[in-house]
C-alpha cells in the first residue's frame, strides 16, 4: 500500500479528480496548502509597502492506495493537471504501513478502497 | 408610544394654537387641525425618519444573531430575519394592525382586551392632517407601527437559532406577529385595559421586548439545549463566528433605537424627542459599563459578546421610561440592566436553557427591569400597577407562544434532525454555505 | 420625481398659500414664495435625509455585489464601488446635472431629447426658496440628483464582476453617468419628450434601474460569461463568498429606496410621502415573499440569495410607480416581482448570460415589469405609453453601453487575462488581497 | 459650528421675525422666540438626525479600525470602539460639556481659555425654545456635542491598535475627552480666545480631527511600533484582514460626516445645510480621486486601503470650511487631501511611526490642511490665524495627551508583552478570538 | 515510531481526543480536511444550479508515536470515532524514520512523546 | 529520498524559511495546523464559560528532500525556530518512495529540488 500526496494548482482540483474518477480512484482527501517551489511569486503592495509572496495557494491531495493502483493513480493526476507551466506541482509517494476502516474495523488492503 | 397616542403634546398643542390664532380665520381646513400644516409636515418626517431607523434593527438583529452563532447556521439565520420582515409588514397590514389599535374593543368593555377593526388597511375619511390631530398620517402611523410588530418576532428568532425547523419558525413568526402581539398591544396602546389602569410602558420594554422575549423562553424551553451545550462534563462554550458582525449588529441596534425611542413619542416634540434621545444614549452607555464591569468582576475578562449584550439591556431597560425619568435615572437604570444581564446570561446557563444570543436576558429579564424602573424612577408611577403589567402580558405571551410552539411540536416538529444539527441547518434546510467556496479558498 | 419635479404638489401649496395669506402683507420676500419659510426648510430637510439615504444604497451594493461573488475578487469590486461614487458625483457636477435637467431643450422642440445648460454648477439667483416654490434648494436638488446618477454605473458593477479589466470599467462607467444617463433621463424627469406624451416613472424602474440594467447586459453580451461557469459538462454554480455580506447589502439597499422612493416626492408631503413609504415597503416585503415561494418550488430550497434578490426586485418593481398603486397593487407587483426575479435568474443561466449577482434579472427586468405595472395597476397611465418609454430607453441604454463598451474591447481590451481571472483580479489589478493574512491565520 | 454657535444664521432669523410680526402680538412666549415654533421643532429636528449620523461614524470607527488590522486583535479593537462611546457620552454628561461650553471662562478674561460650569447636566429655566434662539433644545446641543466628543478618543484608538494595552487606552480615553478635549474646545466653539481671534474651523477639522490626531502621534511615539513592523531587512507590511468591514467603515464614515457637518451648521437653514452637504460630498469624492491618482502613481497600483483613507481624508479637509469654501474649492481641498493622506502614509512609515490605520494621516494631517485652506480658499479668514489656531490646539494637545500616555507608561503601562502581542490581544486581554470556531471549521 | 494519521468525522473530534488522553496519547497535530469516500456527499443548489457536494468536511489528525503506542492509540481513536455509519473514516499508518524536538534537540523515541 | 514534517510555532515561519533558503533548500509546503504538544493551551471564556483551549496555532511544514540535504534542512529549521521555550515544534522524517514533476514528468532525485 502507498500514499501519495499530490500538490496540484487550485484551480486543477476540479480536472484531477475527473480524471482519477475515470481511473476508479474515487477516494482521496483534500487540504489547502501554501507552496514555495520553481514557481516564481509575486508582489503585493499593502499600504505602499512592498510584500513579496512566495507562497502560492496549493491544493494537496492525499491518497492511500493499493500498489497496483499508484501507476494509473499518478498518470491520471497528471492527466488532470499538467499545463506545461511552472508551479503544475509535485506528486509524492510514501511506503504505507498500515490501513484501518474506523466503521468496520477492516484493515490492509481491505480498508484502503 | 405610551397614552400620548394619536395625542399631540398638550404643550405643543397649545403653542400651536395660539400662534394660528390669527391664521385660522382665514382657513377652513386649518380650523379643524390641531396644528399648522408646517407642523404636521415635520411631525410627519420625523416619525418616517424613526420608521427608517427602526428598520435598521431588522439588519442589526440579523447581524448581531448571525455573529454570536456559528457559520454552518448562518445562512438559515439571516434567512429567518429576512423572511421576518416580511412576514411581519404583510400580516400587520393584515390584520396587525387592526387588532392593536381597533378603536373599539369587543371583549372588556370600553377599555377593554379585545378588539378587531377588520381586515386591510383602510385610511378612513381623512389619513392626513385631520388623523391624528396633525401627529402624522394614516400610513406613517401604519408603517411606524408595522416595523415595531416584526421586531418582536425577530427576538424570538436569536434564541431559539442553531435547532429549529425553518418552517415551524415562520409558522410560529406569522401567527404571534398577526394575532397575539397586537392583542396584547390593544391592552395597552389600543387604549384597553391596562391603559386605563395606570400601567405606562413608553416605548415598549414589555409591550414589544418582554412580548418577543416570553416567547424565546417557550421556544427554548419546547426546543432544548443545542447538541454538545449540555454534556455530563458541565457547561461548554459554543463561541460565534463572528464578533465584528455582532458589534456591526449591536451599534445598528442603537442606532434603530434613536427611532424606536425617539419616535414613541408621536411627534417631533423637541423638548421631549430630544430628551428621550439623551435618555436612551445615556442608558445604553451605562449598560456597556456596568456589563463590562460585571464581566470584568465575575468572568475576570472585559467580555466583548457581554458588553454588547450590555448596550442593549440598557436600551432594553430605558425603553419603558425614556420620557418619564431623569437623565440620572436613566443611567443608573442603564448601569444595572448592565449588570442583570450579566447575571441572568451565567444564571440561565447553569439553569441549561441554552439561548445562544441571551436574547431571554436582554429583552425579557431586562424588559421586567425597566417597566418596574418606571415605578422606581418615576413619581407618576406606582410599581405595583407596572407589576401588575408585567404580570398580565407575561402570562399571555408565555401561554400563547408555548401553546403555539407545543402545537406545532406535536405536529410537525420544531426541531431539526440531530444529523442537521451536526451537519448544521445551512446545508440541510438552504443546501447552500455562509461562507461558499471560501475555506478550500481556491477550489474555483 | 416624475412630472411633480419642481413643484410642490398642488394641495400642498394652496394650503401654504392660505396659511400665509395675511403674513405674505408684511413680507416682500414671501409674496414670491410658495410655501413658507418654515414648510421650505422641512421639505428641504427631508429631502436631505432622502439624500443620505440613497447614499446608502452604494454601500449597499458594494456589500451585496462583495457577498455574492468570490473572495478572490472582493477588493476589486469593493474598489469599483468606491470610485463609482466618486466619479458619479463629480461628473455630475461637471455636466449630467445640467444635461438631465437642461431648462432647454436643444434637439427636439420644447419638450425635446437633447439639452445642456452648460458645465459646471450654476446656483442662479435665488438657490433657495425661490429655486423649486420652497422645495427644496439648488445644492438639495444637485445632490439629491447626484446621488442617483451613481446608482446606475454601480447596477453595471455587480453583472460584470469578476472579469473586467479596471481602467475600461471606470471609462465605461465616467463616461455613461456623466453623458449618457443625464441625456436619458432628461426625456422624462427633464420634461422632455416622454414627460410629455404622458409617460410615468416615478422614482426610476426605467430611468434608473433599466438604465444600469441595459448597461450590464450589453457588458454581459461583450464580456462573456467567467472562466469555469459553463462548461461542456454543464452550468457550474460559482458560489458567493459572504452571505452575511450579502444581506447586509440587501438591508442597506431596501433602508436606501425610503430615500430614493421616498425623497422622489420632491417635498416632505406627509401624505405623499408616508404612502410612498407603505408602498415601497409592503412591496419589498412581498417580493421576498414571492422569491422565496419561487424558490422554494423551483428549487426546492428556499435560496437566501435569491430571496436577497426578490425583495431588491419588489423595490425595483414598485420604484416606478409607489405613488400612484394602490397599497395592494404594492403588494401584487412586489410578488410577481419576486417570482420574476428567481425565472429570469434561472433563464438567463439557461442562456448561458452570466451575471454573478443577478443585476439583469433584478434592475433591468423588473424595472420593465414595475414600468408596466403603472400602466396596469393605475387608471391615470397607459400602458402603452409606458411601453414606449420601456422601449425607447431600452434602445438608448443599450444601444450606447454597448458601443462604449465594445470601443473599450476594440481598443484597450475589457477583460482580463486568463491566468489573472484565475488568480483573481485582487491580486493582479490591486496587488492586494481581501482578506490578508487570515487563512494562514497566524503566519505574521 | 463654529461662530454661528447658539445663534441662528441671521438670514434666517430676520426671515422668521418678519414672518412671526404678527403673529407675537397674540403670544407671550413668541415674544421671547426669534423662531417660530415649528422653525424650532424642524431645527430641532434635523439637529437630532445629524446627531444619529455622528452616532453612526463610531460604528465607521470600529469596522474601518478592525478591517485594516488583524484577525487576531480584531475583538480588542471592537470592544475599545464599544468601551469608547459608553466612556464618552458619560464623561461629557458629567464634565465635558461644561468645559467646553462653559458660558463664562474663569481664566483669561471674557474669551479665555478656561472655564467650567459645574458637574452634570443643568438644563436651566428654559431647555426648548429660549433655549438657544429657537434652534434646538438643551437636551439636543448636549448629545449632538457628546457624540462628537467621543469621536476624538476613537481617532487615537485605530493608531495605537494591535499593542496597547486596554486598561491604559480606556483610562487614557477617559481623561483626554472628558478634560482636555473640551477646554481645547472651549477655546474656539465655547467662545473663547481663539473664537474672539477670527480662528475658524466649521466642524472640527482641527478641534475634532487634529485633536485626535495629536493624540495619536503621543501615543504611537511612546508605545513604538508593532512587532516585526521595522526589521532590520526593511519594512515589512502587516496586512488588515478584512477589506469587507474596512470599506463598510469608510461609508459609514462618510454617512456620518453628513450629519457631523452638516448638523454643524447648528440649525437646519436650508441654503447653507444644502451647500454644506455639497461641499462634503464633493471633497469625500475628490479625496478618492486624489488617493487613487496617487496611489496609482506611486506604488502602481490602485489600493484600496488608501483610496479608502483618501475618501476620509477629503472629509476631514472639507471640515473646517464647509460652509465658506466654494464648490470647485471643495474639491480642490478634498483633491489635495487625497494625495495628502497617500504621502503622509508612506513617510510616517519611513519614519518609522506605526500607524496600523492611517489614522495620523488621515486626521492630523489632513486636519491641519482643511484647517489651513480656509484661510487659502475663503477671502473672510486669514491664514496666519488659521496658522495660530492649528499651532495652538497642537501645542495643548500633543503636549497633554503625551503627558497622560507618558505617565500611564511609567506607572501601569501602556504596552503589551510580547508573547501577549504574538498570540493576539484577543486571548490574552479578552480570552476570546473574533472569528471562534470557524478556522477550524468544525470542530464543534 | 510510526506515523498515525486518522481522517475522522469533525463532530468526534472531541470524543477522539477524550479517548487518546485516555489512553496516554497525548500530542497531536489537527488539520480541516475535504474528504472523498464512500460517504455519499451531498447537493447544495447555488442560484438554482446544483452543486454536487463529494468533498466533505473531515478533521485529519496526525500523530507521531512510539511503536508500541500505536495498537493502543487505533484502539481509542476507533473507539472515539466509530458509530457504525458510512463516513467513520480511516486511519493510516506509516513508518517514521525519524524525530526530533526541536526546543531540546532530542531525538527519536525520546522526542516523540 | 525523505520527507520533512516540522511543527513550528506560526510567528517562526518567516525566520524558518529565512533559514532554510540560506541552507539552500527552497522548496516546502506550508499548512496551518492546530497542535497539541507539552506546551500548555489556555483558557477562554465565551460568555462566562470557561473553554480551555488545548489544541494551539501551529504551522506545518513538509518538505521533500534529496538524502544529503537532510541534515542541513534539520539544522536550519531547528536554527530558525527554537528559542528554548516549550512548543518550539518538533521535526518529523519519513521515507519517501517516490517523486515526480508534474510539469515534466522529471521522477526521483531529479523531481525533487
Ligand atoms: N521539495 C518539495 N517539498 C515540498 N513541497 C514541494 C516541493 N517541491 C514542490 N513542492 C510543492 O509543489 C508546488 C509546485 O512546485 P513547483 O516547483 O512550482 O512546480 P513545477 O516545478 O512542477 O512547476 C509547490 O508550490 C510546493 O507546494
Ligand atoms: N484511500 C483514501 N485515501 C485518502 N483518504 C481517504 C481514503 N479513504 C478514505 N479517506 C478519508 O476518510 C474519510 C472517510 O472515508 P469513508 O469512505 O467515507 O469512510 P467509511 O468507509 O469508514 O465510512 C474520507 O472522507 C476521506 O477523507
Ligand atoms: N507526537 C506528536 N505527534 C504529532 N504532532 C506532534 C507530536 N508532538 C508534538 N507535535 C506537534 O508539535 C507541536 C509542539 O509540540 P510541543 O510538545 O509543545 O513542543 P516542545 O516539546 O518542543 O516544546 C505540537 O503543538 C504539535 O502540533
Amino acid at each position: 500500500m502507498k500514499l501519495i500526496i499530490a500538490y496540484i494548482q487550485p484551480d486543477k482540483l476540479n480536472s484531477v479528480k475527473q480524471s482519477l474518477f475515470e481511473a476508479k480512484v474515487t477516494k482521496m482527501s483534500v487540504t489547502n496548502s501554501l507552496g514555495c517551489g520553481q514557481q516564481h511569486g509575486y508582489h503585493e503592495t499593502y499600504r505602499g509597502v512592498d510584500v513579496e509572496v512566495n507562497l502560492l495557494k496549493k491544493v494537496r491531495l492525499e491518497i492511500a492506495i493499493n500498489d497496483e493502483f499508484v501507476k494509473p493513480a499518478m498518470d491520471a493526476i497528471i492527466k488532470g493537471a499538467k499545463t506545461g507551466n511552472i508551479g503544475d506541482g509535485k506528486i509524492f509517494v510514501l511506503d504505507l504501513a498500515e490501513c484501518v476502516r474506523i466503521r468496520t474495523g477492516e484493515i490492509g488492503n481491505a480498508a484502503i478502497g | 408610544m405610551g397614552m400620548a397616542k394619536h395625542k399631540l403634546p398638550i404643550t405643543l398643542a397649545l403653542l400651536a394654537l395660539l400662534l394660528l390664532g390669527p391664521i385660522s380665520l382665514v382657513s377652513a381646513q386649518e380650523e379643524e387641525a390641531a396644528v399648522s400644516i408646517e407642523m404636521f409636515t415635520i411631525n410627519n418626517t420625523w416619525m418616517l425618519v424613526a420608521t427608517f431607523l427602526v428598520f435598521t434593527m431588522h439588519l442589526g438583529f440579523a447581524s448581531l444573531e448571525a455573529g454570536l452563532t456559528r457559520a454552518k447556521n448562518a445562512v438559515n439565520i439571516l434567512f429567518k430575519n429576512t423572511a421576518i420582515i416580511a412576514i411581519g409588514l404583510l400580516t400587520y397590514a393584515l390584520c396587525g394592525f387592526n387588532l392593536m389599535y381597533p378603536g373599539e374593543f369587543i371583549i372588556g368593555g370600553e377599555a377593554g382586551f379585545f378588539g378587531f377593526a377588520g381586515f386591510g388597511l383602510n385610511p378612513g375619511d381623512d389619513p392626513g392632517i385631520g388623523y391624528a390631530d396633525g401627529a402624522y398620517t394614516y400610513w406613517t402611523d401604519f408603517i411606524f407601527q408595522a416595523m415595531f410588530a416584526a421586531t418582536a418576532a425577530t427576538i424570538v428568532s436569536g434564541a431559539v437559532a442553531e435547532r429549529i425547523k425553518l418552517s415551524s419558525f415562520l409558522i410560529f413568526s406569522a401567527i404571534y406577529v398577526a394575532i397575539f402581539y397586537p392583542i396584547a398591544g390593544s391592552w395597552q396602546w389600543g387604549e384597553g385595559f391596562l391603559d386605563a389602569m395606570g400601567f405606562y410602558d413608553f416605548a415598549g420594554s414589555t409591550l414589544v421586548h418582554s412580548a418577543g422575549g416570553w416567547a424565546a423562553l417557550a421556544g427554548v424551553l419546547l426546543l432544548g439545549p443545542r447538541l454538545g451545550k449540555y454534556t455530563p462534563g458541565g457547561i461548554r462554550a459554543i463561541e460565534g463566528h463572528s464578533m465584528p458582525l455582532a458589534t456591526i449588529g449591536m451599534f445598528l441596534l442603537w442606532l434603530g433605537w434613536f427611532g424606536f425611542n425617539g419616535g414613541s413619542v408621536l411627534s417631533a416634540d423637541p423638548e421631549e424627542v430630544s430628551f428621550v434621545f439623551v435618555t436612551t444614549a445615556l442608558a445604553a452607555a451605562a449598560g456597556i459599563m456596568g456589563a463590562m464591569a460585571a464581566s470584568w468582576t465575575i468572568i475576570k475578562k472585559p467580555d466583548l459578546s457581554m458588553t454588547l449584550n450590555g448596550s442593549l439591556a440598557g436600551l432594553v431597560g430605558i425603553t419603558a421610561g425614556a420620557d418619564v425619568v431623569g437623565v440620572t435615572s436613566a443611567i443608573i437604570i442603564g448601569f444595572i440592566a448592565g449588570i442583570i444581564v450579566v447575571g441572568s446570561v451565567l444564571l440561565l446557563d447553569r439553569a441549561r436553557l441554552d439561548d445562544p444570543v441571551g436574547a431571554i436576558s436582554v429583552h425579557l429579564v431586562c424588559g421586567i427591569w425597566g417597566t418596574l424602573a418606571v415605578g422606581i424612577f418615576s413619581a407618576d408611577h406606582s410599581i405595583v400597577t407596572q407589576l401588575i403589567g408585567v404580570v398580565s402580558y407575561g402570562v399571555f405571551c408565555f401561554v400563547s407562544a408555548f401553546a403555539i410552539f407545543g402545537i406545532l411540536k406535536a405536529t410537525i416538529g420544531i426541531r431539526v434532525s440531530e444529523s442537521e444539527e451536526m451537519r448544521g441547518l445551512d446545508i440541510d434546510e438552504h443546501g447552500m454555505e455562509a461562507y461558499g467556496g471560501f475555506q478550500i479558498f481556491t477550489s474555483r
